[in-house]
C-alpha cells in the first residue's frame, strides 16, 4: 500500500536507540515500536535506561531518557551493545549516547533543538555536528519539532501538546526505515489514548504517518531495512517486562493453589511497578496493602501468610536490607513467604535506577543468627513469570521464605514471552491439615521435613507460634540447648531438600571442554550471547547459568567438574564466585565482574573468554 | 462476619487458658489483664477459633502464649503490622494487638499511628508502665519527665507520649483507659472495645513491680482513685470524687474542675461525655488532662464509627471489580496484546 | 550559641546557591521553597557556616545538594534522626531538615514524631505535595481519600494524615502552614521558625506539576484563596475572605465561620489568635480546619516556648555533672576497685 | 583471726556455680565472691546465665539464675566446664544444673527450699535427695533460709527482705569452703548497700558471717581448699565485664582523640548495659541517645558523626540486620562509626540470653551493594576495651564504619583485666583538615585511601555528602558508569589498607604443626584451654584466633601453610570456616560447630582436636 523505497537490505537483527528528554515520550515511542516488530514476528529485547531525577533540566545528559531496542529475524538475548540508530531528539540526547553507537551508524536528529542555547546545556563547547563529533555516521538532519507541529496546527491543541508529539514524527521514519507497518503504530496509540483522549490520539496518528513521509523524501534514507519474522519459534507471543512478568507469575502461583494473593509494599525504584500492576488486580482477589514503609510491608505479609494467604512482599536494595529480621521471623516461624528484590546500585542509596548484582551477599546472609531461606534469580524478562510462580509454590509446599532476586534491567527490559496456559503450569499444594486433627505446628513431613500449617479460623487447631526459638514438634518456646541446635539443623535441611523439587542444572553448549562460563540471574542475555558467538568461533566453552542458589542444582559439582575452566561473571565484585568456594570449594573460579550500573556488553565478554581460552 | 457467627456451645473462660506455664513475676499486672481478656472474650461469644492475637516483644507481649487462641508472638514493635496483615487476609477474624509502650510508643510508633490512621477493624490493648520492662527498667517514650531509670540516671530530658494523644493525632476512632487494679471495668471496657468497628485502642496503666512499681498509684491507690480518676460513661454526666460531687465543665476551650453545690453549680452544669461525637476536640482535652489540675480519665472516651475500616473498604473494592471484571480469567489477561506465531 | 555570633561581613541570598544545576521538573512547587529559605536564611544572618541542612530521599530531599551551606542527603525516612544528632553532638549548629510527605508521615514518622515529642531545636520544613514525586506518583500518607493515583487505582481507603494534627498529638511546640504560591509569607514564616527553641514544623503546601498537578489549588488558587485561606497571626483577630469580613469564633468545643456584620456579629466576637497559648486545644482546632466547612489555616498557628529543649537540657545536664564529676579522670574510673598485684 | 578448720588442700583452681530464683540474689553474690577471689589475688573467669523472662515463676527450671566463676591460682581462661561446687538454693536449680557439675562434686542445697511442692515445681516427680540423682556426691543440706531469717529476726527486716538474705548464708559457707578473707565480702556488701541502705548491709554482713560460722560446724565441710595467689602477673588489676570494657575502651578513644563520644543506641539483650554504662559518663561529656528505635539510634549517629563526634551505635543481632542499611550510609558517606553488635542466640528473636557467633556474615555482607566495612571481634571480657579503642581508633583515622562484634559470653562473662595507662594508649589522628583549605571531601590520602573530614561550623568548607553515589574527589553525585566502578573499588580497598594499621597474626604454640586450631572473637577461652591441655600432652598444634576479621592480618595465609590441618571452630554453622574459604580457598578448612546457645566445653574441643591428630 505504501510506496516502497529504492533499496531494501534484508539484515538480521537492528539494535535502535530512542533518546531525548525526560518528558519526550521516548519510553512511550519505544514500547510502541517495539510492539509493532513484535508483531512483525520480530524476536526483540529492550532495555530504557532513565535518570533518577523525575525531569532533570530540559536539554541536559542529566535529563536524558533512553529507549534500546533490538529486533531481529533470529533468536535476540539482549537489547544490544551499540545501536544502528539513534534518534537524538537534542544535542544532550547525543552527547549522551555517540558512545554506545555503532561505527557508520545512522542518527537521526531533530535539528530544531540543535542550537547554540542547546549544545551549552549539553555540555558541548562547539556544534558537535561541525567539529567531526559525527564524521563518518550517517547523519539524517530533520526538522522534527517543527513538521510536528504544523502538523497538528490545525488540531486546535495546546502548544506543550502539539511539541509533544515529535516523537511520533521520529518515530514515524523509522517505521519507513524498517519498513514497519503503520497500522501497529496506529493501534498502539489508539489503545493508548483512544476514547479518552481522542484529540491526541488523532494528532499522534498524524505525525506518525507526518514523519514516515517525511522519511520516503529524504535522500539519505534511501536505503531501508527489512528484519524478517523469526522462523523457529510457534505459539502465542507477546512482549513483556520483568516486572509485569513477576506481577503474573505471582497471581498465577496464587490461583494454582487455591489461595489469595497478598503484597504488603512500599514503593521503591526499580520494584514499585510490581506494586502498581497487582494493585489494579483486584478482580482476582489481590490485596494490594501499601505499607507505611518496607518493615510494615514485609510484617504484614507474614501476618497475611499466617492467615492463610500466599503472601509476597516487594522491594530494592535498600529495602531488603530493612527487611532482614522480619525475613528471620518468616523464617523460624517457618511460613511461606515471597520476597522480591528488584536489584538496583548500591551501596546505600547508590544508583537507584541502574542494574546491578550486588544484593546477592545480603540475599543469602542478611540477618542475624543462622537464618536459611531458599533464593532464586530469574534470567530474562519474561521468565520473571516462572520465577516468580516457582517462588510462590516452593515457598507454599516447603513452608519457607523465598527470595527472588531480579534487577532492574530484568524489572523494566522487555522480550517476547511465550504464553503459557495457566491450567497447565504445575498444581501448588500447601500442607494444610484438616480441622479438629491431631496438630503439632512443629511436626514435619519426614521426607521434606516441611511443618503442616493450620489457619486461624479452623476448628481444634488453635496454636501459637512466634520469634523465639521453638521446641521441636510443639513449638512451644524453648531455651533447651540441644533442641536449639536441632532446630537450627532442620532449618537449614528443610531448606536443602528443596534441591529434590528444583531441575538439574543443563549447560548451554557441549556437556564438557575448556571453559565452563558461570552466571547467575539477569546477566543471561549478554552471557549467552558472547558464549554462543565464541562457540560458532568454534571454541569450546558453555554456559551455566543459575536460577536456583540457595539451594544450588544437585548436580553442580558434577557439571562444573567437567570442564578445565570456569569463570564466574556477574555484575559486582564477586559474590556468587565467593559464595561458589564456600559451597564448592574443590574448584577454582575465574572472575570477571563488571560494577557500572550497566549490563555486560557481550563484545568484552567475548574478549574475556578468548583471553582465557588462549591463555 | 465474626459477629454473625454465634456459636450453640458455651464457651468459657477457662476455654481461653493455654496450657503454658505464666512466666510475668508475681504481682505483675500482667495477670489481671489476662484475666480481664479471658472474661470478656467469654462474655464476647465470638467463636473461638476466629480469636487471634499478635504481640511484638516486651514482658507483656508474651500474651498469646497465656490465652488458648491463635497466637503470633512477633517482632519488637511490629505486632500491628503483623496483625494488620492478618486482618486484611482474613477479615473473618477477630484480632487483638498486645503491646507494650515501648513496643507500639518506641520502636512500632509509627505502624501504631498508621494502624489507626487506617483504622483497621482490630483491638490494641496498650499495657502501659512507663518502663521497658523485659530489658530491665530502661525509660520508654512514656516515662514522666525526669524519672530516674537504668538509662536515665540523670533523670529523662524528654517529653513523655500520652497514647490518648498520639491516638487522637492518627485521628483514632476508639480510645479508653483503664487500671490494671479494677478487673471488671477492664474486662467491661474490653468489651466496648469488641464491639467498636475500626481500631481500638485500649491504655491500661499497669503495674511492673520489678522495675517501675506503684508508677500509677497516685490514679489507683485506693484511698486517691475516686478523687483522683473520673471514670466516663457515654451518656453520663463527667462526675467524680469520693462524694461523687466533682465535676468537669467546658469553657471556652478549657475543661475546668468544678465542686457541685459550690459557687452556684448544680449537675445540669456539668458536662455530658459524648464518646460518640465525630469531632474528637472534647476527647482530645479529655485524654490530656494530668494530675494535680485535673483527675486522669479513664473508661472510653472516644468511641465513633464515623469512617470506614480499611478492611471492609477493600472488601468493598474486591467485591466490585470481581463483579465487574476487567478481565474474566487469568489467561485473558496475559494473553492481551498478544499474538500467535504459526 | 548560634544566635551570639553575629556576623560583621553582609551575607547576601547569592551566598546561599550552591554550584549544583538544580534538578527539579519545571514548574515544581520546590523552587519557590528553595527560594524563600535562601532568602530567609540571608535575613536571618545566622553564621553561615553553622548552617546545615539534612534531609531524607524524595524530589524535596534533594535540597541539601541546592544550598551552600554544610548539607546532608540521608536515608529515605531517616532526616530526623540524622539531624537529631547533628544537633546533639553539636548544639551550635543551626540544624534544619528537609522532607517530604512521604519521607516524614510515611517511613519516617516514628522519627518525625519522637522528633517533636522531643522538642530537639531545628526547622524542618516539610513539603507536602500529597504524594510520591520521586517514585512517580504513587499516593503518601497525606493524599486524600478516595484519591487515584498510580498504586490506588480504585481510590485510597486510608484517612489522610494531617501533619499538623499528629504535631499536636506528638506536644508540638511550634506549627506553621504556607503554600509554595506566597514566597513572601513562606519566608516570613520560616524566619519565625528559625527563632523558636524546639522543632519547628513548617507545612509547606507544595505543587507537584507532574504527578499531582493542583492538589492544593482550591486553597492556592487567585480567584479562591483569599475565601479558603486564612493567614494567621499571634495576637490578632482570625479574620478572613476577599472582603475581610468572615471570622472565626468559638462556641463551646468547636470554631464556627461567621461574617462579621451578620446576626450581630461585630470584630470583637471574632477568635484573637494565641499561638503563644501552651494548651494547644485550639491549635489542635485550627490545624483541623478543612474545606468546604472552614478555611484553611496557614500562617503560624502554635509557637510555644513552654518546655526546654532536649539539646539545651543535656547541655545543662553535662555541664552540671562535669561541675561536679564522680570520678576526675577516665584513669581514676578503671582503677576503681582495682588491686595491685606485685 | 578466724579458727582453721580441720584440713586445707591447695588446689590450683576451682569452679564454683551459684544457682538459684530469679530473685534470689546470685548475681550479685557470684559477683561478691568473685571480686573476693579477685582482691585474694586468684586469677578468675566468671559467666552468669539467667532466664529471658524477668522473674519466671519461682521454683521453675525456666526461672533458675545461674552463676559461675572459676577462680585459679594459674591462669584461667574460661569460667570452667564442670563445676566443682554447686550452692542450689532449690530443687530446680538442682534439677537445671546437675548435668553442669562434676563427678564428686559438692553440693550445697537449701534444704528448707526441698519439699514436694519445690520438686514438683522443678518437674520432679520423687525426692531428688532420695532417688539416686546426687548419689556421689558431697552434698551438704543445709536449713539456709532458716538460719538466715533467724540471723536477722531482731533487726526488724520485712519478711521479703529477710529471706533474700539467704545468698549471703551459702555465700558465707564459700568463704569459709574455700578460706577466703570475709573483709571482702562485707566490704563488698558495705559499697552495694551502705549508706543508703544500713540494715540492709548490716543484715547482709550478719548472715555471711552466720553461713561462715555454719559452715566450720558441719561435718561435710571438715575439708576446706585454699587456691593460692597467681604468680606470674604483676601490676593493677580489677575485675571487668565485656560490656563494661567495652563501654570504657569507647570513652577512651573519645579522649585520645580529643572527641567527644556520642551513643545513640536502642535498649536490647545483652547490649543495654553499654548504653546504662555510658549513661553515667556525663561529667566525661559523654551523650547518650536512647533513640525510639535501631535505625534511629544508628542514624542519629551518622549525624553526630557528620558533625565530629566520635560516634557510637550498639545493638545485637536483631538491631544489626535493622541498622543495615544506615551502615551502607556511612559506607558511602565514609564517615566514621563504631558499631558493637554483642551476639546473642538466633534467628529472630531466638535466644535472646543466650551467646552465639552467628552473626558474622551479617556484620560482613547484611547490606544491599558493595558496602564494605571493617570488621573486628573482641575475644575476651577484658580484650573488649582493646578492641572498643581500636574500633574507634580505626574509625576515626580511616573514615569508614568498624562494626565490633562480642557476645553474650563476653558481655556478662568476666575476668581481671591489667589496667593500662590511657595517658599510653596510641593516639588518634583523626584527618581533620583546616578552616578555609582548598577542600575536596572525597579527596584521598594516597596511601590510606582516607578521605579528609571538614566538620560543619568550619569556615569555607561548605559541602554537602550523601547516599547517592558521588563523584570521586568532589563528592557530587554521580551517575557515571566508570566513576561507580571506580568507588566500588575504593571503598573496598580503602578498608583493605587497614590491614597495614593491624597487628600480624600470632599463634599460640609452635609456629608450625599438625593442626593449627583456628576461632575468632569470644571462643578464645575455651579454645586456648583445650589447645594448652593438648601442647602438655604433647601434641603438635597451635591456636591462631582471630580478632581482626575484614580485613584479615597480612601474614594469615603464610600462618596457614604452615600446618598440615586447619580447623575452624566457631559457635555458628561455619560463617567463619567460609569466609575463610573464600578469603584463601587455597586452604582446606575442617570445621568445628555449635550452636547450644552455651560456649564451648574444653573437654569437648580437646576430644575433636585429638581425634583430628589421630587421624
Ligand atoms: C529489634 C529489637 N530491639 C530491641 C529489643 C529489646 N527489647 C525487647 S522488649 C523491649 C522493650 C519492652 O518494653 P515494653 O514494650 O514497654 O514492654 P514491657 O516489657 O514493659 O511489657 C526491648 C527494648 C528487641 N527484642 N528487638
Ligand atoms: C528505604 C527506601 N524505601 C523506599 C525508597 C523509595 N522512595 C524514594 S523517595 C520516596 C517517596 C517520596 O515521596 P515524598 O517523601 O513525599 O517526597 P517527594 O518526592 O514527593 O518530594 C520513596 C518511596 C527509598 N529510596 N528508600
Ligand atoms: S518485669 Fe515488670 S512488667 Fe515484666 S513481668 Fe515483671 S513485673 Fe511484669
Ligand atoms: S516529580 Fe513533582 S515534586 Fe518531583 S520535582 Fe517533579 S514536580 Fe517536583
Ligand atoms: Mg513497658
Ligand atoms: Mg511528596
Amino acid at each position: 500500500m505504501l510506496k516502497k523505497p529504492n533499496k531494501v537490505i534484508e539484515v538480521d537483527a537492528v539494535v535502535v536507540k530512542f533518546a531525548g528528554d525526560s518528558g519526550d515520550g521516548m519510553q512511550l515511542s519505544g514500547s510502541q515500536f517495539s510492539d509493532t516488530s513484535a508483531f512483525a514476528g520480530n524476536d526483540l529485547a529492550t532495555f530504557p535506561d532513565f535518570p533518577s531525577e523525575i525531569r532533570a533540566p530540559q536539554g541536559t545528559v542529566a535529563g536524558v531518557s533512553g529507549f534500546q531496542l533490538h529486533i531481529g529475524h533470529k533468536e535476540v538475548d539482549t537489547p544490544g551493545d551499540l545501536a544502528d540508530v539513534l534518534i537524538a531528539l537534542n544535542p544532550a540526547a547525543l552527547k549522551a549516547n555517540m558512545k554506545w553507537v555503532k561505527n557508520g551508524a545512522t542518527i537521526i536528529i531533530d535539528i530544531d533543538n540543535f542550537d547554540n542555547k542547546y549544545y551549552k546545556k549539553a555540555g558541548y563547547i562547539e556544534d558537535p555536528l561541525g567539529d567531526g563529533t559525527v564524521d563518518g555516521y550517517n547523519v539524517v538532519k530533520a526538522p522534527i519539532s517543527q513538521l510536528s507541529k504544523s502538523t497538528v496546527k490545525d488540531l486546535g491543541l495546546d502548544a506543550k501538546s502539539a511539541e509533544r508529539t515529535k516523537n511520533q514524527f521520529a518515530l514515524g521514519m523509522l517505521y519507513w526505515l524498517f519498513n514497519k507497518d503503520l497500522k501497529y503504530g496506529e493501534e498502539f496509540i489508539e489503545n493508548k489514548f483512544g476514547s479518552k483522549k481522542p484529540l491526541l490520539a488523532e494528532a499522534n496518528k498524524r505525525v506518525l504517518r507526518s514523519g514516515y513521509n517525511y522519511a520516503e523524501t529524504v535522500e539519505a534514507l534511501r536505503t531501508t531495512y527489512q528484519i524478517n519474522p523469526i522462523k523457529d519459534r510457534k505459539g502465542l507471543f507477546r512482549n513483556i517486562t520483568g516486572n509485569i512478568a513477576t506481577s503474573w507469575g505471582l497471581i498465577a502461583a496464587a490461583e494454582r493453589a487455591g489461595l489469595e494473593l497478598y503484597l504488603g509494599s512500599y514503593p521503591i525504584t526499580p520494584a514499585t511497578e510490581i506494586l502498581q500492576e497487582l494493585a489494579k488486580m483486584k478482580h482476582f482477589g489481590v490485596k494490594t496493602f501499601q505499607a507505611e514503609d518496607e518493615i510494615a510491608g514485609i510484617n504484614s505479609s507474614i501476618g497475611a501468610s499466617f492467615a492463610g494467604d500466599l503472601a509476597v512482599t516487594t522491594t530494592s536494595g535498600p529495602g531488603l536490607a530493612l527487611k532482614g529480621e522480619a525475613i528471620g521471623l518468616a523464617v523460624i516461624t517457618e511460613l511461606p513467604l515471597v520476597i522480591v528484590d528488584v536489584q538496583r546500585g548500591g551501596p546505600a542509596t547508590g544508583l537507584p535506577t541502574k542494574p546491578e548484582q550486588a544484593d546477592l551477599m545480603q540475599a543469602l546472609f542478611g540477618r542475624n543468627g543462622e537464618s536459611p531461606c531458599v533464593v532464586i534469580a530469574a534470567s530474562t524478562p519474561a521468565n520473571c513469570f516462572h520465577y516468580a510462580f516457582m517462588a510462590g509454590k516452593i515457598a507454599l509446599e516447603h513452608m519457607t521464605p523465598v527470595i527472588m532476586l531480579t534487577d532492574g534491567y530484568l524489572a523494566n527490559g522487555s522480550e517476547l514471552w511465550n504464553i503459557p496456559k495457566i491450567k497447565d503450569l504445575p498444581e501448588i499444594k500447601p500442607p494444610f491439615v484438616k480441622d479438629n486433627s491431631d496438630y503439632q505446628p512443629y511436626e514435619r513431613n519426614p521426607e521434606t521435613l516441611v511443618r503442616s500449617w493450620a489457619l486461624p479460623g479452623q476448628e481444634g487447631m488453635r496454636h501459637r507460634i512466634g520469634g523465639l526459638e521453638k521446641e521441636d514438634i510443639t513449638g512451644n518456646v524453648s531455651h533447651n540447648p540441644l533442641n536449639h541446635e536441632k532446630m537450627v539443623g532442620l532449618r537449614e535441611e528443610k531448606v536443602q531438600r528443596v534441591v529434590n523439587c528444583i531441575p538439574e542444572l543443563k549447560v548451554s553448549g557441549e556437556d564438557r571442554g575448556d571453559l565452563l562460563v558461570v552466571g547467575w540471574g539477569g546477566s543471561y542475555g549478554a552471557l549467552i550471547s558472547a558464549v554462543k558467538d565464541c562457540q560458532a568461533e568454534g571454541k569450546k566453552l558453555s554456559l551455566a547459568q543459575f536460577n536456583y542458589i540457595k539451594p544450588m542444582p544437585k548436580n553442580t559439582a558434577e557439571v562444573f567438574s567437567r570442564f578445565s575452566k570456569i569463570i564466574v561473571c556477574e555484575l559486582n565484585m564477586g559474590q556468587f564466585a565467593n559464595y561458589l568456594r564456600m559451597t564448592f570449594p574443590e574448584f577454582k573460579y575465574l572472575q570477571h565482574n563488571k560494577i557500572q550500573g550497566l549490563p555486560f556488553m557481550i563484545s568484552e565478554l567475548k574478549e574475556k573468554f578468548n583471553q582465557i581460552l588462549e591463555a | 462476619m465474626a459477629a454473625e457467627i454465634k456459636i450453640a456451645q458455651l464457651v468459657t473462660k477457662a476455654d481461653y487458658k493455654s496450657d503454658q506455664v505464666v512466666k510475668w513475676c508475681a504481682g505483675c499486672g500482667d495477670f489481671a489483664i489476662l484475666s480481664a481478656v479471658q472474661s470478656a472474650l467469654a462474655e464476647s461469644q465470638v467463636r473461638k477459633e476466629d480469636v487471634v492475637f499478635v504481640s511484638g516483644i516486651g514482658c507483656s507481649s508474651r500474651f498469646p502464649y497465656y490465652i488458648n487462641t491463635y497466637g503470633f508472638h512477633g517482632l519488637h514493635g511490629r505486632g500491628a503490622a503483623i496483625a494488620s496483615g492478618i486482618k486484611i487476609a482474613n477479615p473473618k477474624l477477630d484480632v487483638w494487638h498486645i503491646t507494650g509502650d515501648g513496643d507500639s510508643m518506641a520502636i512500632g510508633g509509627n505502624h501504631f499511628i498508621h494502624l489507626v490512621r487506617r483504622n483497621i477493624d482490630m483491638n490494641v490493648i496498650l499495657f502501659n508502665n512507663k518502663i521497658y520492662g523485659l530489658t530491665k527498667g530502661q525509660y520508654s517514650p512514656t516515662t514522666p519527665r525526669g524519672s530516674i531509670t537504668k538509662s536515665s540516671p540523670d533523670g529523662t530530658i524528654e517529653n513523655p507520649f500520652k497514647p490518648g494523644e498520639l491516638v487522637m493525632g492518627a485521628q483514632g476512632t476508639f480510645f479508653a483507659r483503664v487500671v490494671d487494679t479494677e478487673p471488671k471495668r477492664m474486662k467491661e471496657v474490653f468489651l466496648e472495645a469488641s464491639k467498636h468497628r475500626g481500631t481500638s485502642v485500649v491504655e491500661v496503666l499497669q503495674n511492673c513491680v520489678i522495675f517501675n512499681n506503684r508508677i500509677h498509684n497516685e490514679i489507683t491507690g485506693k484511698e486517691v482513685r475516686d478523687d483522683h480518676q473520673i471514670h466516663l460513661e457515654h451518656g453520663k454526666p463527667m462526675i467524680f470524687g469520693k462524694e461523687k460531687n466533682k465535676g468537669l465543665v467546658l469553657r471556652d476551650s478549657r475543661l475546668d474542675v468544678v465542686t457541685i453545690g459550690k459557687n452556684g453549680i448544680t449537675e445540669k452544669d456539668i458536662l455530658i461525655h459524648d464518646a460518640h461525637n465525630p469531632d474528637d476536640t472534647t476527647h482530645y482535652m479529655l485524654v490530656r488532662m494530668t494530675l494535680p489540675e485535673y483527675p486522669v480519665a479513664t473508661g472510653v472516651i472516644r468511641f465513633c464509627e464515623c469512617t470506614g475500616t480499611y478492611n471492609a473498604e477493600l472488601e468493598l473494592q474486591i467485591e466490585k471489580a470481581k463483579a465487574n471484571p476487567e478481565v474474566k480469567s487469568l489467561q485473558e489477561l496475559i494473553e492481551k496484546n498478544s499474538f500467535l506465531v504459526e
